[in-house]
């Protein structure tokens, strides 16, 4: 069986995974909304992701996606957590702005 | 160094890929720009489709299909019910001061930059794509992987997301305030 | 030599346990009691004086006492030890006899002291402290009496410390005391690295046998120069002076003993100790036979006006040591030892007799408010005149012997000096014979209650005035020109032949005439101005010109209280209020700069998360950029 | 039996202490810290019968860090002040009600058992931790039991705290770069060993003479220790002056100077002008106080600065006048500060210009303090003497300049200190009555007294115990 990657190239694979590693670093910049983040964490995890798979398939070595399926584990706990806490901060600030979280101020 | 994909003699493959990689950097450009959240999940679920979309190209059927239902499944679920019942619509987007957003544009740009430069400096040297002939990405060798070296990790695996589910349960539990 | 350490322990430390029974029982004993224990303890440690002189005109053979190890240093070693020579027996015997005396004294003139017992174990420390200081076998024994009796002087001037003014004569006392114990201390350092030794014995053989090189006749000069400067303070020269005036704020015994007789002789004594050491240093030599003349002129000059008795007494003290040192800036030891005893005999006695006159007007000082006193107190009047005849120079009694021999000696080294020398016996003459016709002529000038109230003393105070007197009048025989037993007597201890006998020619007759005349010349003076003329001194605020300026003692006091007492309370105060104040808030200083950073630092979180990502990612950027590209 | 079980006397004792209750506690300390005396000088004797009383195990091994007591001559003699003065120092305080006695006395003894472990130590980082140990209890105890308004005394103390705890952790940098170079031990001997070029030894020198500098103090590093003799308990004031003060001391003659001896050579003279511009300056500042412990804390950094000057000279003069001093000194400021005590437990003041005439009414109390005043202005017969006398030998081998500016301490000295014996004792009757000494405050000044006098005539005892130590340190400092 042919290896895939013979006919893309890893080095795409790695373009489009730093590309969609800056997409979710740019959302978090850009907005305030607190979901919007996540979803930017989101993007970024998935491209760490993506990029995992793509080595693991160059190296012909399992590893790599098992790394994969614990990171999807703890990305499904975070987001559940994450949001657990969203939910919370909305019932008591009635927004979800990022802006209003300054309780950490110096 | 830039393999860049010669579209006339382009293979089905490459076609795919450079679809697939047009689709998930445009989803994921329009998760951040769309002002309304729950178009910003359905563009997010398409764009984790197309990855997963990626890992089926990769020849990871098992991680395609388990991207599929944990990302598009079970987290935008939960992303579109949170937005629901916060009843998040474009108004709620607060404003969003022109500086932030020239900050956001240029740490973008620059670290676009400095990855790519890093990347292309660092002169990869890409051997050979060999190929082993074995399917170790079938669920057969993951699974022996993953519950032989990999138990220990896995376990715990099982613990976080039971953590999680408790935690989730008990902050989202509506506290009696004031009272 | 068992027998020599049994005796010589028995020499310092019966004062002491004198001392030691004064101080814990002796306010259980009564007074006469503790009078008559201080006056044992120094009567035996004079007994066993007579006993070791016996022994070394006998034998002419120093005894050397070693107890134990006292300091060690890595170069030379410092023993507890005593060396008893001709030297240091001819002094204890003057300072045991006369302590002897004046203890006696003391009994009746104290009596009326609610303290007595301490004022006797003062006395007795004292007298074991000045034993130490005369029989130490090295200069850091010699240290230990000279800041021991200093001890002594600062706790008996202040005897009576109720008075504050009292304290402050005993603090200056023993502070100006302290400045040339530093000039002390100096010169045994640089003679210890040096020479390599304090002892007297090895000192003097290292220093005749030693190979001369530049740097140690500078290093003898300096070291010369240093002691001189302590000799300077316990002896009250210029400039160390003025601390022993006011010491006569202490009861009159302890001016008798410490301030005239012994105490104040310790550096005379030190620099005859090391003569073998100053006659390397003729140009210290110079500067102390200088500043021996200018003491000996200023103190007499002020001493002419004074009114108090026992001040007129101590600028005599101050006046006549001057002349001693005079002697000593010329290498001649044995003159100035001379004087030093002739000294101790007549000033012991006119401070003890002055001590009566106090004692017989209730504690009046004032000569202004004195007079007539010669028919109520015959033997006081009597025992003064003789030893005011003495010290002013008058053929036959004792002073006249040695202060001839010190002017003759002046007289062969530097015609000026012999000038200063002369001008100042002149005016010790006259003021002492002031004070006589004062005192003890014409009509009693005090209160009717004190006149009603005028009595000799009684036979304790009138006995050792008595037998001073008399040790005045003949004290001279020990050195008479021509046939100088004390010379003989002391010769083995100089290393130059002993002073060359003046031989009495002409020009010595001549000069005695001439001193003769001029102590006459100034009784006249004091005889015309005082008994003729029935003047009184002019009360304080009438003062005028030159003799306001003496009887203010030239503003000296007032003048080092400008130049050094107050700059130093200034500074004290500047550095209280400033520099204390200044380091202080440095260093709070320091605590409020990085609360100040922290405070500043903590602005910077200021909450808002999208700051803190854009800073979170720049970071990033960076990190990583260094990290790889940065090769 | 060696050196350990001092420590362990100590250690247990403090716990003992405190779990006695506060009515007992003061006793308990006392027996316990006599105990430890009594063991230190069986001690002292099998050290002297040629025994070998030191220890040492490993603790750690990587880096190598060893539980190592060494009890030489010089060690021996600052344990044997340390624990001479601390029965002293308990018994001074029966005079005095504290609230929860069990933990002050608890923390004394406590403290004690620090600075003993610290004057022990033969490991880098074993003496930093009793170094440091020792800061805590005296932290409490100037805290809690001391005197004043409760917001200035915490000022006062909390900066004396971080000043000599910032201090400390210099040396601690330099311990760790030591023990780099000597292959990560922290053994004294392989620190001693250690090849440094200048460079780094002065950085090293600079580093020990914070911690020390401080700890001292030398000025300009002094302006914690006035305020805090004069807060903390009297109690607390004679830890620090007698003893802790002795810990500075005794480090620059232990760590500071052989392991840097280069540095000390370069620099000896401008460290021996601190030293004695210590000295002019905190005499004169001592003339113009107000606060009787006040003074008695100039009084102090006087003294100490001589004593580092001594010290500096790296002659063994200089060495052994310094460690004489050091435990002169000991005993006369601890004797000072309980006169103020008993003075203060009278008058209820220590403003010398309430003071006065306080001769007439008590007599052997004014001769108690006036020895200790002449001891302390270094009246020759006491042990001051011999410790000045020959600290100031040392400096005038150096340049004989340093021992005349030095020197001025014996007149300022006796300027400030008879000045302030004259206002607080002397003149009229004071209207206030001053009851006598008790018995037990005259045992506590009679035994000071009593060793003030006895080494000042027969110092010999404890000039053949430190000389040998002192002669094999500077070896370490002449070796190159």
């Amino acid at each position: 069986m042919d290896n895939i990657l013979n006919q893309i190239g890893i080095e795409n694979y790695i373009f489009l995974s730093v590309v969609l590693f800056c997409i979710g670093i740019f959302g978090v910049l850009y907005r305030r909304n607190a979901i919007i983040v996540f979803m930017s964490i989101e993007i970024m995890l998935n491209a760490v992701n993506l990029l995992f798979v793509a080595f693991s398939t160059y190296h012909q070595d399992a590893q790599g996606q098992v790394f994969v399926f614990f990171s999807m584990a703890v990305a499904a706990a975070e987001v559940a957590v994450g949001l657990a806490i969203l939910v919370s901060i909305f019932r008591n600030l009635g927004s979800i702005s990022i802006d209003n979280l300054k309780n950490l101020k110096g | 160094m830039i393999h860049i994909p010669d579209f006339a003699h382009a293979t089905t493959v490459q076609v795919i890929f450079c679809f697939l990689a047009f689709i998930t950097v445009i989803t994921a450009f329009l998760t951040i720009f769309s002002r309304n959240p729950i178009h910003s999940a359905i563009y997010l679920v398409i764009c984790f489709f197309s990855i997963a979309g990626h890992y089926l190209l990769l020849n990871a059927q098992f991680l395609a299909i388990v991207h599929i239902i944990v990302y598009s499944g079970a987290i935008m679920i939960l992303f579109l019910f949170t937005i629901m019942l916060m009843n998040l619509n474009e108004q709620r987007d607060v404003h969003r001061p022109r500086i932030t957003r020239l900050g956001a544009i240029v740490s973008f740009c620059l670290i676009v930059i400095v990855l790519i430069t890093i990347f292309i400096n660092s002169k990869p040297i890409v051997g050979e794509y060999d190929s082993t002939g074995e399917d170790f990405q079938s669920i057969k060798v993951l699974g022996k992987i993953l519950l032989n070296e990999y138990m220990v990790p896995f376990e715990f695996a099982s613990i976080l997301l039971l953590v999680a589910m408790i935690g989730t349960v008990l902050l989202s539990k509506k506290e009696k305030l004031n009272k | 030599m068992e027998m020599d350490t049994n005796l010589a322990l028995l020499l310092v430390l019966t004062p002491f346990l004198g001392f030691l029974i004064n101080v814990f029982f002796g306010k259980s004993l009564g007074k006469t009691v503790s009078g008559i224990i201080g006056t044992v303890a120094v009567v035996i440690s004079f007994i066993v004086t007579l006993v070791l002189f016996d022994q070394i005109t006998s034998t002419g053979k120093a005894i050397e006492v070693t107890l134990f190890d006292w300091i060690q240093i890595s170069n030379l070693k410092i023993n507890l030890g005593f060396l008893l020579d001709q030297l240091s027996v001819l002094w204890l015997l003057f300072v045991t006899g006369i302590g002897s005396l004046i203890h006696l004294y003391s009994i009746s003139y104290m009596h009326d002291d609610e303290n007595m017992h301490k004022f006797f174990s003062y006395l007795n420390l004292f007298v074991f402290f000045m034993i130490t200081l005369v029989i130490g076998s090295n200069l850091l024994v010699l240290f230990i009496g000279w800041e021991g009796v200093g001890l002594c002087s600062y706790l008996l001037i202040g005897f009576w410390h109720k008075n504050q003014d009292y304290n402050d004569a005993a603090k200056k006392a023993f502070i100006m005391n302290r400045i040339g114990d530093l000039g002390l201390l100096i010169g045994m350092f640089i003679l210890g690295y040096t020479f390599k030794t304090l002892d007297y014995t090895e000192l003097k053989q290292t220093i005749l046998t030693i190979h001369y090189e530049p740097q140690i006749a500078w290093n003898v000069s300096i070291a010369a120069l240093c002691l001189f400067i302590g000799a300077c303070g316990k002896s009250a020269q210029i400039p160390l002076y003025t601390w022993l005036p006011d010491a006569m704020a202490g009861p009159t015994p302890v001016s008798a003993l410490i301030h005239a007789a012994t105490m104040v002789t310790a550096g005379i004594f030190m620099i005859t100790r090391l003569n073998f050491v100053f006659d390397l240093a003729t140009d210290v030599q110079t500067v102390i036979a200088v500043i021996g003349a200018i003491t000996s002129l200023v103190a007499a000059t002020i001493g002419l006006v004074q009114t108090d008795i026992k001040k007129v007494l101590a600028y005599s003290t101050v006046s006549q040591l001057g002349l001693m040192f005079l002697a000593l800036g010329f290498g001649a030891y044995e003159v100035a030892v001379f004087h030093v005893i002739t000294h101790a005999f007549f000033k012991a006695c006119l401070f003890l007799g002055s001590g009566s006159v106090i004692h017989g007007l209730h504690g009046e000082q004032d000569m202004r408010k004195m007079g007539g006193l010669r028919k109520a107190m015959p033997i006081t009047f009597w025992t003064m005149l003789i030893s005011s005849l003495a010290i002013s120079g008058v053929p036959f009694f004792s002073g006249f012997f040695s202060k001839d021999e010190i002017l003759l000696t002046a007289f062969h080294h530097s015609i000026p000096l012999y000038v200063v020398g002369s001008v100042a016996s002149i005016m010790t003459a006259f003021y002492m014979f002031r004070l006589m016709f004062l005192t003890f002529f014409k009509e009693f000038r005090g209160t009717e209650e004190q006149k009603h109230h005028l009595h000799e003393s009684g036979s304790l105070i009138t006995i050792p005035l008595i037998i001073l007197a008399i040790l005045a009048a003949f004290g001279g025989l020990i050195s008479l020109p021509g046939h100088s037993w004390l010379n003989e007597y002391l010769a083995p201890l100089f290393t130059k032949v002993a002073g060359e006998e003046h031989h009495l020619g002409a020009t010595e007759y001549t000069l005695m005439g001439v001193a003769v005349l001029g102590g006459l010349l100034g009784i006249l003076i004091a005889y015309i101005k005082y008994f003729k003329q029935d003047n009184v001194p002019e009360s304080d605020e009438n003062i005028t010109g030159l003799s306001k300026v003496l009887y203010n003692k030239y503003y000296v006091d007032e003048i080092y209280d400008a130049v050094f007492v107050q700059p130093i309370n200034v500074l004290s105060k500047f550095f209280r209020d400033y520099i204390e104040t200044g380091l202080s808030a440095l260093v709070f200083g320091l605590g409020k700069v990085a609360n100040e950073i922290a405070f500043q630092g903590k602005r910077l979180q200021s909450g808002s998360i999208g700051l803190y990502l854009f800073v979170f990612v720049l970071g990033m950027c960076a990190i990583i950029s260094y990290i790889f590209l940065a090769q | 039996m060696n050196v350990s079980t001092i420590l362990i006397i100590l250690l247990i004792g403090a716990f003992a202490t405190y779990f006695s209750g506060d009515k007992l506690a003061s006793k308990v300390a006392l027996l316990f810290s006599l105990a430890a005396l009594g063991c230190s000088i069986v001690l002292l004797n099998n050290y002297n019968a040629g025994e070998n009383i030191s220890v040492i195990n490993a603790w750690i091994t990587q880096p190598k860090i060893s539980f190592a007591l060494n009890a030489d001559g010089l060690g021996l003699a600052m344990v044997l002040l340390t624990l001479a003065l601390t029965p002293i120092i308990i018994f001074s305080s029966f005079g005095n009600e504290y609230k929860n006695a069990k933990g002050f006395y608890g923390l004394i003894l406590f403290m004690a058992f620090a600075m003993t472990g610290t004057f022990l130590a033969a490991d880098g980082l074993l003496y930093y931790i009793f170094w440091e140990l020792a800061l805590i209890p005296i932290y409490f105890i100037a805290l809690i039991w001391g005197n004043g308004d409760a917001d200035e005394r915490r000022k006062a103390v909390v900066k004396f705290f971080i000043y000599t705890l910032a201090g400390s952790l210099f040396m601690l940098v330099a311990f760790i770069y030591l023990s780099q170079k000597a292959n990560g031990s922290f053994l004294i001997e392989d620190l001693y060993k250690v090849e440094l070029s200048a460079c780094e030894q002065f950085w090293i020198f600079l580093a020990f003479f914070l911690a020390y500098a401080i700890k001292i103090p030398i000025i300009p590093f002094h302006t914690w220790q006035a305020n805090v003799y004069q807060k903390a308990p009297t109690v607390g004031t004679m830890l620090l002056s007698g003893i802790m003060l002795k810990m500075g001391l005794y480090s620059v003659i232990r760590w500071q100077l052989p392991i840097a001896p280069l540095a000390a050579k370069e620099y000896m003279n401008i460290f021996i002008a601190l030293g004695i511009a210590g000295v002019i300056y905190g005499s004169i500042v001592a003339l113009r106080q107000k606060d009787l412990k006040k003074l008695l804390a100039y009084s102090s950094l006087a003294h100490v600065g001589l004593i580092a000057a001594g010290s500096y000279t790296l002659t063994l003069d200089g060495l052994r006048g310094a460690v004489l001093q050091m435990i002169a000194h000991g005993f006369v400021v601890v004797g000072l500060f309980f006169a103020a005590e008993v003075i203060f437990r009278r008058f209820e003041t220590r403003e010398i210009a309430e003071l006065g005439g306080i001769r007439t009414q008590s007599p052997k109390f004014t001769s108690m303090f006036l020895i200790l005043v002449l001891a302390s202005v270094a009246l020759p017969s006491t042990f001051n003497f011999v410790g000045e006398f020959t600290v100031l030998y040392s400096l005038s081998q150096i340049n004989i300049w340093f021992a005349v500016l030095g020197g001025t301490t014996i007149i300022l000295g006796a300027y400030y200190m008879l000045r302030m014996f004259q206002h607080v004792m002397l003149g009229q009757t004071n209207s206030k009555v001053f009851a006598d000494v008790t018995l037990s405050e005259g045992i506590s000044f009679a035994v000071i007294i009593a060793v003030l006098l006895f080494f000042g005539f027969y110092p010999k005892p404890i000039t053949d115990l430190i000389t040998p130590s002192l002669e094999t340190i500077l070896q370490v400092i002449n070796k190159n």
